[in-house]
């Protein structure tokens, strides 16, 4: 198929684009790193939480369970159980698939608007556990006090912890990247179009959505990680059903049917939550008008947007099928 | 495949360019002026404490038309929003773009646990307006955070030994909501309780935002000669209503966080007769305190409570810390502040060697006045530390309340 | 399901004698209903393989009912199912096709989404066990894929249109679309559910010379309602009416049978 | 220990507010599949606006009239404007009515401030009656009365009425019931406009028992949808028996266990989805 010099345009975009993100700390006022750093993870998240919602084609409204469990893997891990870097990553994974495979059991029955009071219900209760087991996650008052030392190749600094934070979600966009271009990665993009369809051609279609709730959590879970290491505490905010509406609308905003479309949707709500913040307390009322406005004008979010218009330029008359080579093919007539 | 170079540059760009417009640098600084950063709730369950602290700090410096200690004060407002995320950030921001020399700040504990590190890191003063975790100035205690408000337990233990010295009940039964400031108030009760010689003979918790508390008001033991209660906002509303509701008549007390103004403004007389133990009440008659209660209520018609008290205070205390300092850095205002001793509405506030306020705690009882329901004071005991009586190292050495949770009744 | 009693009798039987190639699709005893309408009546019918049968009958005759308890989209309240011996009763839907069962769908029921070439490059991808399972390379990469893919697509007109969405194609090339799928997997058993529904008369032509060249290994059950089309491609026509199947036999033979006659203007047994 | 007849009475009085409070969520979703995210928002909107009233008027019925009428009517011009253009996108109505909900709020905090409000209870309903050792509030038992007048009256409409005959008939089929003539958008405005009305109703009723702050709009929210979905989405009989369970649950549940919290009932809530999506007694979707 199309040698790698057929995609020298993407390769250069991916390039450019990196090549900015890590210059970014030189070119902004240093207060400014810390807010990249929370947008770099929040995209990852929202990308993580795509597989499911944009691929998969389930709206999940409880992926702030992931999240929270990755963060609260770190609190405890570092602040009471004293785990190394290493251990603390696995265990937050293994954590976020295991959850992301239960959720993917639990919701085999449901579709629609049941799978996101599932989910939701689901969230809920993951987020009164740890509200609840005061002895072990503190309750409200959340953990605090979770320090960098463990986190490797970077000191406790907030500049070289935004490079370790972009290094992490730029491989972990590749191999979403790369997932959602395998096999299983379209089959599941296929269990979203027609379960039916691909459960005639082979598909086992109940496999493919834990397959994508699983790779979900497992991401998520990492997001939660670096969070956590980001602020250096963790709450039960992080597991709380607000979390999960807002990786959703943050995914619809940036254009779910796209792959890098949520990684921008957290770009521009965290941006527009805190430039709106600055000028004006009612920043709440803005938000919610955002999310009014993106559903009535932009449904298929910006970079959605940027493929309708596409679409809508491309001449779509679709020729009449040529006559076959063999006799042996329908033609269709206008 | 080829929509998906232009799939991949368009967010890129466009992630790219956000970030860049998202950082108008302002923040002009002229020297002698100083920059206070209010950094409180206006959003989310705790935005009426926020407004009431920046209002009452602005009140201050309307009263010295923007001038205290013959400096220009230039105030920067920023939503905690209750998220210690967007706290930390919103602190970062005072702090390098907005070069603040002070912070008052923080209602949520845990958005104030958040957001310590990377203060005392920072080292910017900060003067704590409402959030009561006890480690923020014990074990977690700061050189440059002060707290101007109470800790969980400081104003519960008072209550403690005056109940069963003065007030003579020698059994009760204790009732706290299920987080941080629950358990430090129920503890502090406790301990001094029964370090007096008097017994708790029942511990409940309810979980924070409990919607019916039928079950737990009828769980409790009648025979106790008090119920002491630890709760805030609608739960302490919710909480007096259910308690008249089933008509439990032993005697209750409260921490006063129970029976704040705006509390008592919607539980009226349901509230009568309810002892509790603060470090305020509105109907305090030194002159400081009518003088402020008269402005603030002329100002914004709502009736003062402690949060408004505090942002007033915190502005008086500034203004004792900043007279006669010369260069304003983070070092010399922390230093000044430390032994700053001021007279507030509340009364003397001082800060003790963990930057935690030391003042007055009033015994109060609600009471009809003019047909309307006020915390009249009974009793005053004067200077309190946040370790009551007891010698701090020893009180630090003392498990923390959290652990000593359901420990209380029955050993 | 309760197991059939026949089902033992049977299986004496073939061990004595050298055991004749069990049928393609066997139905037994095959019934279901939809709140108290049995839809499918206790029917039972063998197609040998290899055979080309033709399923006609009026509307609500249960025709694309039992193509869905063959495909295992449906669930049976008696009898059994089994594909070349084999009793598929209560496997499902994707281990019946990866047993060699392809079908298509009387409303279309494509990846609409996609392109018409993922969707052909997962049709063939569904037959590699190892494929079906790979996280990391892409799948528009697998020469193993693309290759039978670009074949099938060449070879039935819709090379063009590759990059183009199903939602954009023409109702007739979205037919063709629908068989090539269920071709992509090979299989040994093909359920064609109206082919030519919605397709003009000389698209119609067009599909039946299409069907008529598939390859004669492959065993295919046709439902159609025109009649000219039916009798065209099949060795074998089998009518239906109200669930229960009225008369099977070669194509001239069914012409003259005076029930399906009945049957289709509405006689003795009722409207259909 | 407190006797068995106030533990039941004090779950049945909560778990009528409880239905109270998810009526008119149960109404919109039921009759029009909208799910409506706003209504903790309505709810709220409608204490205040009593509270607001009742300091003009001072008489409390006219408050609470004055409350339902303008959120009733909030509610058509919320569905004739927005709800209407995502009727049939439930994703969208998500995520829609959730940004309403923090509009809403939001100007709730800034007319009216945010210091936590409680409705005065309905005149005549203060005190409490003592039979025996039991002592038990009026208030509470009103909700048991007003849950059961308002549930039969919902059960009524949309089961023997026209009206509901009608309502059901469009949600069914859009087309049919517009080709027979029934004026469908008319008849949505009027269902999402009494389901805004009667969250108005709960939020002065019932407010008088939860009290109203910000954060209430999704914590009543949230005490809503788990009445709605374990009733059974659409249901307004699973809505009430769910309610009614949930309350004696939350009762007996906090009497025999010290550290049950009405959040620990999310897990039983979400196997129950997992098992029986359709909860208790919902319709099955055709």
């Amino acid at each position: 198929m199309a040698a790698l010099r057929g995609r020298w345009p993407t390769v250069v975009g991916v390039l450019a684009g990196v090549g900015l993100l890590t210059a970014l700390p030189a070119l902004v006022p240093s207060f400014y790193v810390t807010l990249s750093t929370r947008i770099i993870v929040i995209a990852m998240f929202a990308l993580a939480f795509n597989v499911v919602f944009g691929m998969g084609g389930m709206h999940s409204l409880g992926h702030a369970a992931f999240f929270g469990l990755g963060g609260y893997t770190v609190g405890l891990g570092v602040t009471r159980w004293d785990w190394s870097f290493t251990v603390i990553v696995l265990v937050a994974l293994a954590l976020g698939a295991f959850v992301g495979l239960a959720y993917g059991i639990l919701t085999q029955r449901t579709n629609g608007i049941y799978l996101l009071l599932l989910t939701l219900a689901l969230g809920q209760a993951i987020w009164g556990l740890a509200f609840q087991q005061v002895e072990i996650t503190r309750g409200d008052n959340g953990i605090s006090g979770v320090t960098r030392e463990l986190v490797p190749l970077v000191g406790t600094g907030a500049l070289s912890y935004y490079h370790f934070v972009l290094l992490v979600a730029l491989a972990s966009t590749g191999s979403l990247w790369w997932f959602s271009l395998s096999p299983v990665g379209r089959a599941i993009v296929g269990t979203r179009e027609s379960p039916t369809r691909m459960a005639a051609l082979g598909f086992r279609v109940g496999l493919y959505r834990n397959i994508a709730f699983v790779v979900s959590g497992l991401f998520s879970a990492l997001a939660g990680v670096l969070y956590t290491w980001h602020h250096r505490f963790v709450s039960p905010d992080a597991l709380l059903w607000e979390m999960s509406a807002f990786i959703l609308i943050v995914a619809i905003v940036g254009g779910a049917n796209t792959f890098l479309g949520p990684a921008l949707g957290a770009a521009v709500i965290i941006s527009l939550e805190f430039w709106v913040s600055l000028h004006t307390q009612r920043w709440m009322t803005v938000l919610g008008l955002v999310y009014v406005l993106t559903i009535l004008f932009l449904p298929e979010g910006i970079v959605g947007l940027g493929g309708r218009l596409r679409r809508r330029h491309a001449s779509v008359d679709v020729p009449v099928i040529p006559e076959p080579t063999a006799s042996r093919s329908g033609r269709s007539h206008e | 495949m080829t929509q998906t170079r232009r799939k991949l540059l368009a967010p890129l760009a466009g992630m790219a360019l956000l970030l860049l417009t998202a950082c108008d640098v302002d923040g002009e600084q002229d020297d002698d002026a100083v920059t206070i950063g209010l950094l409180n709730p206006l959003t989310g369950p705790f935005a009426a404490l926020g407004e009431d602290v920046n209002d009452g700090f602005q009140l201050y410096l309307d009263e010295h038309d923007g001038r205290i200690a013959g400096r220009d004060i230039e105030v920067v407002v920023e939503d905690e929003a209750n998220d210690a995320s967007v706290a930390m950030e919103a602190a970062e921001r005072m702090v390098e773009v907005e070069d603040v020399d002070a912070i008052v700040g923080f209602v949520n504990s845990g958005v104030a646990y958040g957001a310590s590190t990377y203060i005392a890191e920072a080292g910017v003063p900060l003067i704590i307006s409402v959030a009561g975790a006890d480690d923020l100035t014990q074990r977690d205690a700061v050189g440059n955070i002060f707290r101007v408000s109470y800790t969980g337990s400081s104003d519960a233990m008072p209550g403690g030994t005056y109940a069963c010295e003065e007030l003579g009940y020698e059994t009760a039964s204790v009732v706290g909501l299920d987080y941080a400031f629950g358990w430090e108030g129920v503890g502090g009760f406790a301990r001094a309780f029964e370090d007096a010689g008097c017994e708790v003979i029942q511990e409940t918790y309810a979980p924070l935002d409990t919607a019916d508390w039928a079950p737990f008001i009828q769980e409790l033991d009648t025979d106790a000669d008090l119920v002491w209660v630890l709760g805030a906002g609608p739960d302490a509303i919710r909480l007096v209503q259910a308690y008249r509701d089933f008509g439990v008549d032993v005697p209750l007390m409260t921490h006063g966080s129970a029976v704040d103004e705006e509390i008592l403004e919607q539980q009226q007389a349901d509230a009568e007769g309810i002892i509790s133990t603060l470090h305020y009440s509105r109907e305090l008659d030194t002159p400081e305190n009518e003088a402020f209660v008269e402005r603030f209520e002329g100002t914004y018609d709502r009736v003062v409570s402690r949060y408004a008290e505090a942002g007033w205070s915190s502005g008086l205390l500034l203004e004792e810390a900043l007279d006669g300092l010369d260069a304003v850095d983070y070092d010399t205002l922390t230093a000044a502040l430390a032994d700053v001793a001021i007279d507030a509405p509340r009364g003397p506030i001082s800060f003790d060697e963990y930057g935690q306020a030391v003042y007055n705690i009033y015994v109060r009882e609600v009471q009809e006045v003019d047909g309307d329901y006020r915390n009249v004071v009974i009793d005053t005991i004067p200077e309190v530390s946040q370790f009551w009586t007891y010698d701090p190292d020893e009180y630090l050495d003392y498990p923390p309340y959290e652990e000593l949770k359901d420990t209380w009744a029955g050993n | 399901m309760s197991a059939s009693s026949s089902d033992s009798g049977r299986r004496r039987d073939s061990a004595s004698r050298k055991a004749p190639a069990p049928p393609a699709v066997a139905v037994e005893r095959l019934s279901v209903a939809f709140g108290g309408l049995r839809a499918v009546d206790d029917v039972t019918f063998d197609v040998p393989a290899g055979q080309r049968r033709a399923i006609i009958g009026p509307n609500g005759a249960g025709k694309t009912t039992l193509f869905n308890l063959i495909g295992g989209q449906l669930r049976p309240i008696t009898g059994v199912v089994r594909l070349f011996g084999d009793d598929v009763t209560h496997r499902r839907v994707h281990q019946r096709a990866r047993a060699g069962l392809a079908r298509t769908f009387q409303i279309t029921n494509l990846l609409t989404e996609l392109s018409v070439w993922d969707n052909v490059l997962l049709a063939v991808a569904a037959r590699h066990a190892p494929v079906r399972r790979l996280f990391w390379n892409a799948l528009s990469r697998l020469d193993s894929v693309t290759g039978p893919a670009a074949e099938l697509l060449r070879t039935w007109g819709l090379w063009t249109v590759r990059d183009h969405r199903v939602s954009e194609l023409a109702y007739g090339q979205q037919r063709v679309l629908e068989i090539v799928l269920a071709l992509a997997a090979q299989p040994r058993i093909l359920l064609l559910d109206e082919p030519t529904a919605g397709l003009s008369k000389e698209e119609a032509g067009r599909m039946t010379e299409v069907a008529a060249a598939l390859p004669g290994e492959l065993t295919l059950l046709i439902i159609e309602h025109d009649m000219e089309v039916a009798f065209a491609l099949a060795d074998v026509v089998q009518v239906m009416a109200e669930g229960v199947v009225l008369a099977t036999g070669a194509p001239a033979e069914i012409q003259r049978n005076d029930e399906v006659i009945a049957a289709y203007l509405g006689g003795a047994r009722g409207d259909a | 220990m407190a006797s068995l007849l106030s533990h039941v009475l004090n779950g049945l009085s909560f778990g009528s507010l409880l239905f109270l409070v998810a009526s008119g969520l149960t109404l919109t979703f039921g009759l029009m599949r909208a799910l409506n995210l706003a209504h903790g928002a309505f709810f709220l909107l409608g204490g205040y606006v009593a509270l607001d009233l009742l300091g003009r008027t001072d008489s409390y019925w006219l408050a609470m009239l004055g409350a339902v009428v303008v959120v009733g009517l909030l509610g058509v011009a919320f569905e004739r404007f927005l709800v209407h253009r995502v009727l049939h996108r439930e994703l969208a109505q998500v995520v829609l009515t959730i940004g309403a909900a923090f509009v809403i709020a939001d100007q709730i905090l800034a007319y009216w401030g945010g210091r936590p409000v409680m409705p005065p209870r309905p005149p005549g309903l203060g005190g409490s009656v003592t039979i025996g050792d039991l002592t038990f509030p009026w208030f509470r038992l009103s909700l048991i009365v007003i849950a059961l007048v308002v549930f039969v009256s919902l059960w009524l409409l949309i089961n023997r009425t026209r009206v509901g005959a009608m309502i059901r008939a469009s949600v069914d089929d859009e087309e049919m019931a517009r080709s027979v003539g029934i004026r469908v958008p008319v008849l949505f405005m009027a269902v999402f406009g009494a389901g805004s009305a009667l969250a108005a109703f709960a939020g002065v009723w019932g407010g008088a028992f939860t009290g109203l702050e910000p954060g209430g709009e999704f914590s009543i929210l949230l005490l809503a949808l788990v009445v709605t979905v374990v009733g059974g989405l659409g249901s307004v009989t699973g809505a009430f028996v769910a309610g009614l369970g949930v309350g004696l649950v939350d009762e007996f549940g906090k009497s025999l266990f010290p550290s049950f919290a009405l959040f620990t009932i999310y897990a039983p809530v979400a196997l129950l989805l997992a098992i029986r999506p359709r909860g208790l007694l919902g319709r099955v979707e055709r």
